[in-house]
């Protein structure tokens, strides 16, 4: 029995309605309890910021692609070396760190849970295997379905039983936990070298359209009574003018689930432009508020770019490769037979193009101009926009107008006819924050139940001491004592032992998977299925019996297991 | 004759890969394969020894004709014999030129060696309880 | 007994539909396989036990005594080389890395001598590729450029490429069109339908000629490039225009020809170029089982495929300084600890000879030429025979190798651990 | 003020040195410097036997001796950016990396990667330069940026690689594929060069030796006289495999 005390601590928990209280955390084997012995060991928090450890709901940091991304960058490697230090392997990378980079560094900044964004079903395991050896974070992986066959042709069937039934084979196989739709029929006609340019287009040899998967998914989805909403990258990514399609994927998402979002819309700044080319590019992040802010249904998150060198990388192999007809700098596609696509570019974003100040402008501005914050979630499509680390930075923008207009005052010329973020005075506040970066991702991954996201008795024991006084510092005015403070918590504590104090590493990780085990009726078990079997065997290249990922790549596997559907 | 020493995998090869010390890896690895014109010119027939020198040093193998080789190259399995004759410099890639060593090829009475030989020669001692 | 849908390690095309038939813990048939399967599995002739060198000869000793000296040889070394690991599973090589960063010594797979070019050529220029079943169910042209699978990997064209059956490829062999590159015309060459006859050391300026014709510059191209006519390479860039969906796959060919990973680069902006008029793809023709996952695991622990460098502490990398070759044509290295691969066979004389001059411990299931030239050779589990582990296919599928039978020889993974644990004072990684 | 440094026997005499403390700025606070054999930390003094004439007060008048065998030490010089380095045999690799100011003089050969990724200064190499002399490191789109590497001996592989800026000038010949993908600056090849300028984007290339396996994808645009160096060249546009617009001048036959 290993017991820890916290006393002392001003706690933000926004999911228990706590906002800025003095209290004591008791800690049990891992879990928040009533109380603890006086044997516990005792943390002093001296009425620092305390909130649930912090969860992100949309990052790359595991398997093929972004391995790929480390594997083509010595020269990300160069930065951010570390040599090995006591409990603490060698790091190495900026943009694209090593596992162990990515998992010391978001423990230093407090984070103990992550959602690997994308990951393909083929390719699996290696997503697993690099979950072991990213030791400080619970990890849980979206399952790429945006190009899957399977699916396609239950689609156009109009099987929502079936659809789910595919889903439900494939996320158990993948060990996945939730459904992720990247640019939904595109890395399909992708597999061409063609792409789609609208929801109601039609995928070619599919005879379905993106805004049929996309509803049919979601209706699968919550059939399946998956933890987790449908994940979706929106059809035509980062082109001038996209605003429109996003506007009509939100239109025909239905309200279905009352304890969360249907749909959570992933990194929407690059989906929020105006305009129709690159000179006339302008936000349209007014119009996708006003349309998430009468939608309860929709979650977003931000996307946000922060200026620097970074890599790019999703399953939007399309768009990647627009991207590099652009930028004539080094590109990597890889197309998943069967299930999707992706694609890896680096970039530099600069204040000296208008393009990416206006892409900066609208990721704030989506934040501020989103009324409840539990439907915009700080994020940067880790590393598409920015590599994590900058999360502390876009906390202080969205604290300190004072700090926003430091940095307007830096950018090229031509911006503030494009966006309204010069003219916003909106600054949010801790618990803005404590919602944007944690109790919002909880509530949204559908793991508050699982114990994450706040520090209920029962809860797991993620907590995140942040040298940070609440009541002495104003962050309109003190920006950059925020943005230091949430660099570097004081203590990280995972599942009740504590793993980073003062940004380094303490202890070996011991980190947990979670995946969902959807549950079906017995006729419509995929495994069952000649046709579906047929199918497998004749346009794969590894054997049905080799696809499935077996319990020795989790160690720690969490399942949930789902009620089965009638 | 001056020629390139050019050197891949074969199926032979990779079938003996794992049992070096036995005679049929020797006779796969140990082949020289020369296009017929070039064994004419040399005069010599399928199976008579030849001596190839490089810069690296020299190497006894047992020609083979082959139609496909080009004239002026000489196509050894990668392996030992080959890798006894190639040098070590990579140009800064890492890389040695497995297949675009210069080498000399003559005929020759000498004998051929076993992988066992050459490694001694190398300094190694030969194992062969198995 | 029958096992089903067993992989073979032996390259990177890791078939996984193979039939072994094992009877009292002995492998007495294989089907599907090639020829290259069938000795793998039927013809594997271990070294019995650990074996050391004495002044005169070999002597056997215990695994207890062969780990704690290799421990020992190790520790005591001031540029320790750590090299192989292309023919064993993930897990044994994860073990790898963390010793190298713990001792300080520098890390190398056999890709620094099979594609570590072409590696370079991707840092350079990225890598436009796919799983071989995009190939398999689109691809109406494919090129084979400086490899030969008809040797190498016997069935990549029966399982991938030209016989395979493809969703979009119902009828292979009348839908496909094959080009082959080659300085040699091999047996691959026999099935092109277009054999492009290079000059020795010609394909970079063969590639680059592709390019400008490509790119609408015809009229800048000699009428002879390498030994090839201009007529030539308008027809395949006529042919890989129109394709629907090209690939090209390569060999060492390319890597290890003068120009080494330029020659890859050169081959990659062309398929960039082609991109712009239809998909196409490329990818390199992995050599050994699992050479890909040793590439893999390297980077995601320390951020490099290969040639790492720990003698500092932080993680370094420079092919052609931190390779393996260099370091030993270099006699930088003051021991080495070889696992799963042959370096004696398989590097240049003056390279190999250094192993011979230092301290050199081998853990690999089969004598090999490297154990001439060993102090210490440790016998172990071949993967995908008698252990399981994962494998990384060519094209970055990871699949799992099955543990068939049953030898009695402890796990290289288990080595290694032991061997990790000696130097880290008890504690494990 | 002159300090000498004069390597001392080892035990391992094939052992790398990684020597990056070996720059005139650092000599300022005394010579109380770390450097690396293989894997072991080692001071300054257990590696060389140092002597140091005068006094400087600023680095600028720092002049650093290298004698001895000296062929394995690496990273000499490294973001050296005043005073001069003087290198009376051979130097090992990463001569001059990231090198900004000063003068580094070679007096007998330079291994491989001399003035990787440097900016400004000069090199001077009286010997042979190994492979990648002037270039950039892997995965990096530029390499050196500003500056001069003079080699009055021949050059390895890949000379003068991505190059971005600043002179590169060999006296004696290049190896095989000497300035491929050059995106700027300067490289003039006095002896001959094998594939010239492959891929490159831009900048500038004369070569007054014989040319060997010039690539096909180099486009002629006419001649021209280069009095600087008293020859009339056949000039070339190029790469056009790519989208270059790089100059080659090559001497006329």
């Amino acid at each position: 029995m290993t017991e820890l005390w916290v006393k002392n601590a001003c706690v933000i928990d926004p999911i228990r309605g706590i906002n800025g209280e003095i209290m004591d955390i008791a800690i049990r084997d891992g879990r928040i309890v009533e109380s603890v012995s006086d044997r516990a060991d005792v943390i002093d928090a001296q009425r620092c910021l305390t909130l649930p450890g912090g969860i992100d709901s949309h990052t790359h940091v595991s398997g093929t692609k972004v391995n790929f991304g480390r594997y083509m960058s010595p020269e990300d490697m160069r930065a951010g070396r570390t040599k090995r230090k006591g409990k603490m392997h060698v790091t190495s990378g900026y943009y694209v760190p090593t596992t162990f980079g990515n998992s010391y560094r978001y423990s230093a900044m407090g984070y103990t849970t992550l959602l690997e964004g994308a990951m393909a079903p083929l390719e699996a395991r290696h997503t697993h295997e690099e979950f072991t050896a990213t030791p400080h974070q619970d990890m849980m992986a979206n399952t790429l379905f945006d190009g899957n066959w399977a699916v396609m042709d239950a689609v156009r069937e109009k099987d929502i039983r079936k659809t789910a039934a595919v889903v439900a084979w494939t996320l158990k196989a993948a060990r996945g936990y939730g459904i992720k739709l990247t640019n939904p029929g595109g890395t399909e006609a992708w597999g061409f070298g063609e792409d789609l340019t609208g929801i109601h287009e039609m995928v070619p040899h599919f005879a379905v359209t993106p805004a049929e998967i996309i509803t049919t998914m979601i209706r699968a989805n919550e059939l399946l009574k998956l933890p987790h909403s449908v994940h979706l990258h929106c059809n035509n990514l980062g082109k001038p003018g996209n605003y429109q399609t996003t506007l009509e994927t939100f239109d025909i998402v239905p309200d279905l689930n009352p304890a969360r979002q249907t749909l959570y819309a992933t990194h929407v700044q690059f989906h929020a432009y105006g305009g129709g080319t690159w000179k006339n590019i302008s936000s349209k992040a007014e119009e996708i508020t006003r349309s998430v802010n009468i939608k309860p249904q929709i979650v977003m998150d931000m996307g946000q770019i922060m200026f620097g060198r970074t890599m790019t990388m999703t399953a939007d192999g399309p768009m990647e490769f627009n991207l590099h007809c652009l930028h004539h700098n080094k590109w990597s596609n890889h197309d998943v037979e069967l299930e999707t696509g992706s694609g890896i570019i680096p970039v530099t974003y600069s204040k000296k193009s208008a393009v990416n100040c206006i892409m900066w402008a609208i990721g704030l501005e989506l934040a501020l101009l989103t009324k409840n914050p539990y439907q915009c979630l700080l994020e940067t499509d880790n590393p598409n926009g920015a590599p994590f680390v900058k999360y502390p930075e876009i906390i202080g923008l969205l604290m300190s107008k004072r700090y926003r207009d430091e940095e307007c005052a830096t950018l090229a010329t031509g911006v503030e006819q494009r966006t309204s973020l010069f003219a916003l005075e909106r600054e949010l506040d801790w618990h803005d924050i404590a919602v944007m970066t944690r109790a919002g991702q909880a509530k949204a991954l559908g793991i508050v139940n699982q114990g994450k996201g706040h520090l209920g008795i029962g809860a797991e024991a993620d907590i995140a001491i942040y040298p940070i006084r609440t009541d002495s510092v104003d962050p309109a005015r003190e920006y950059r004592k925020v943005v230091e403070g949430f660099q570097k918590t004081r203590y990280t504590i995972k599942r009740g032992r504590v793993v980073s104090r003062e940004g380094e590493i303490i202890v070996d990780g011991a980190n947990a998977t979670f995946w969902v085990d959807a549950k079906v009726p017995e006729d419509l078990k995929m495994e069952n299925d000649p046709e579906f079997i047929k199918r497998f065997e004749q346009f794969y290249t590894v054997r049905m019996s080799n696809y499935p990922v077996q319990d020795v790549y989790l160690p720690r596997g969490r399942r949930i297991e789902t009620e089965v559907f009638t | 004759m001056k020629c390139i020493l050019n050197t891949g995998r074969t199926v032979p090869q990779g079938a003996y890969v794992e049992h070096k010390g036995s005679d049929a890896y020797r006779s796969v690895a140990s082949a020289g394969f020369l296009n017929p014109v070039d064994m004419m010119m040399l005069g010599i027939e399928d199976g008579d020894r030849i001596r190839v020198t490089t810069p690296a040093g020299h190497i006894v193998l047992t020609a083979r004709p082959a139609e496909g080789v080009a004239r002026d190259e000489i196509f050894v399995a990668i392996g030992p014999y080959a890798n006894h004759v190639i040098s070590s410099e990579t140009h800064g890639t890492g890389m040695p030129d497995f297949k675009s060593q210069s080498a000399d090829v003559e005929p020759t009475k000498e004998p051929l060696k076993s992988v066992g030989e050459l490694m001694e020669a190398l300094g190694g001692l030969h194992y062969d309880r198995t | 007994m029958i096992e089903h849908d067993v992989v073979c390690p032996f390259c990177g095309c890791l078939c996984d539909d193979l039939e072994l038939e094992t009877e009292e813990g002995k492998i007495v048939k294989v089907q599907n396989g090639c020829a290259l399967a069938e000795s793998t599995f039927m013809n594997d002739v271990r070294l019995p036990a650990p074996i050391r060198r004495t002044e005169t000869g070999w002597e056997d000793i215990s695994y207890t005594e062969a780990i704690k000296e290799t421990a020992e040889i190790l520790q005591g070394a001031d540029r320790p080389l750590l090299y192989g690991w292309s023919s064993t599973h993930v897990e044994a090589q994860s073990i790898g890395v963390h010793i190298a960063e713990l001792i300080g010594a520098v890390i190398d797979n056999t890709s620094t001598v099979c594609h570590g070019p072409s590696i370079l050529a991707i840092q350079e220029v990225g890598h436009p590729g796919c799983t071989l079943g995009q190939v398999k169910n689109r691809a109406d042209v494919i090129i084979y450029w400086g490899c030969n699978p008809v040797e190498a990997h016997p069935r990549h064209m029966s399982r991938y490429t030209t016989y395979a059956t493809g969703f979009f490829v119902p009828n292979a062999q009348l839908e496909r069109t094959v080009i082959v590159v080659d300085t040699r015309r091999t047996d691959t060459a026999g099935i092109a339908d277009e054999f492009v006859q290079i000059e020795h050391g010609g394909d970079y300026a063969v590639l680059s000629a592709l390019r400008a014709i490509v790119r609408g510059k015809t009229s800048v191209i000699p009428a002879k490039i390498a030994g090839v006519s201009k007529e030539q390479l308008i027809r395949i860039v006529e042919i890989c225009k129109t394709a629907k969906f090209g690939a090209i796959f390569f060999g060492l060919g390319l890597t290890m020809s003068r120009g080494k990973y330029k020659n890859i680069r050169n081959a990659i902006e062309l398929t960039d170029e082609l991109n712009r008029h239809t998909k196409f793809v490329i990818s390199p023709l992995r050599g050994h089982g699992n050479v890909y996952g040793s590439n893999e695991v390297f980077t995601w622990m320390t951020g490099y495929p290969f040639a790492v460098d720990f003698a500092r502490g932080i993680a370094f990398y420079n092919p052609g300084e931190t390779t393996a070759v260099d370091i030993l044509r270099r006699g930088e290295c003051d021991a080495a600890l070889i696992v799963a691969s042959d370096p004696g066979a398989n590097f240049p004389r003056d390279a190999a000879a250094h192993l011979a001059k230092i301290p050199t411990v081998i853990i690999d299931p089969h004598v090999n030429a490297t154990t001439a030239l060993s102090r210490i050779h440790i016998p172990c589990t071949a993967a995908g025979i008698d252990a399981a582990g994962t494998a990384y296919r060519m094209d970055g599928v990871p699949i799992r190798l099955k543990k068939v039978i049953d030898r009695g020889y402890m796990d290289d993974a288990e080595i290694l651990k032991k061997i990790y644990d000696h130097l880290n004072g008890g504690k494990g990684p | 003020m002159r300090v000498i440094l004069e390597s001392k026997v080892r035990a391992k005499p094939n052992l790398p040195i990684e020597a990056e403390a070996i720059i005139p700025r650092n000599f300022l606070k005394g010579t109380d410097l770390i450097v690396y054999e293989g894997n072991k930390e080692r001071t300054l003094s257990e590696m060389f036997w140092i002597f140091v004439e005068g006094t400087a007060v600023s680095p600028e008048n720092i002049e650093v001796i290298l004698k001895g065998d000296t062929s394995r030490i690496k990273r000499v010089g490294e973001y050296m950016d005043t005073g001069s380095i003087v290198i009376e045999g051979d130097i090992g690799m990463h001569c001059g990396n990231f090198m900004s100011g000063g003068t580094i003089e070679i007096r007998g050969n330079a291994d491989s990667w001399l003035g990787r990724e440097m900016r400004g200064g000069t090199i001077l190499c009286r010997g042979n330069a190994s492979h990648y002399c002037a270039t950039g490191y892997r995965g990096e789109k530029k390499g050196m940026q500003g500056g001069k590497v003079e080699v009055f001996g021949n050059t390895g592989d890949f000379c003068a690689e991505y190059l971005a800026g600043g002179t590169v000038h060999i006296h004696g010949s290049a190896g095989d594929f000497p300035g491929v993908e050059m995106r700027g600056g300067e490289l003039i090849i006095e002896g001959d060069a094998t594939r010239p300028c492959g891929n490159m984007k831009s900048g500038s290339c004369v070569i007054l030796g014989t040319v060997h396996d010039m690539l096909p994808t180099f486009e002629k645009s006419g001649r021209r006289v280069l009095p600087e160096w008293k020859i009339t060249a056949d000039v070339y546009k190029g790469d056009v495999a790519n989208r270059g617009k790089g100059t080659l001048c090559v001497r006329s036959e």
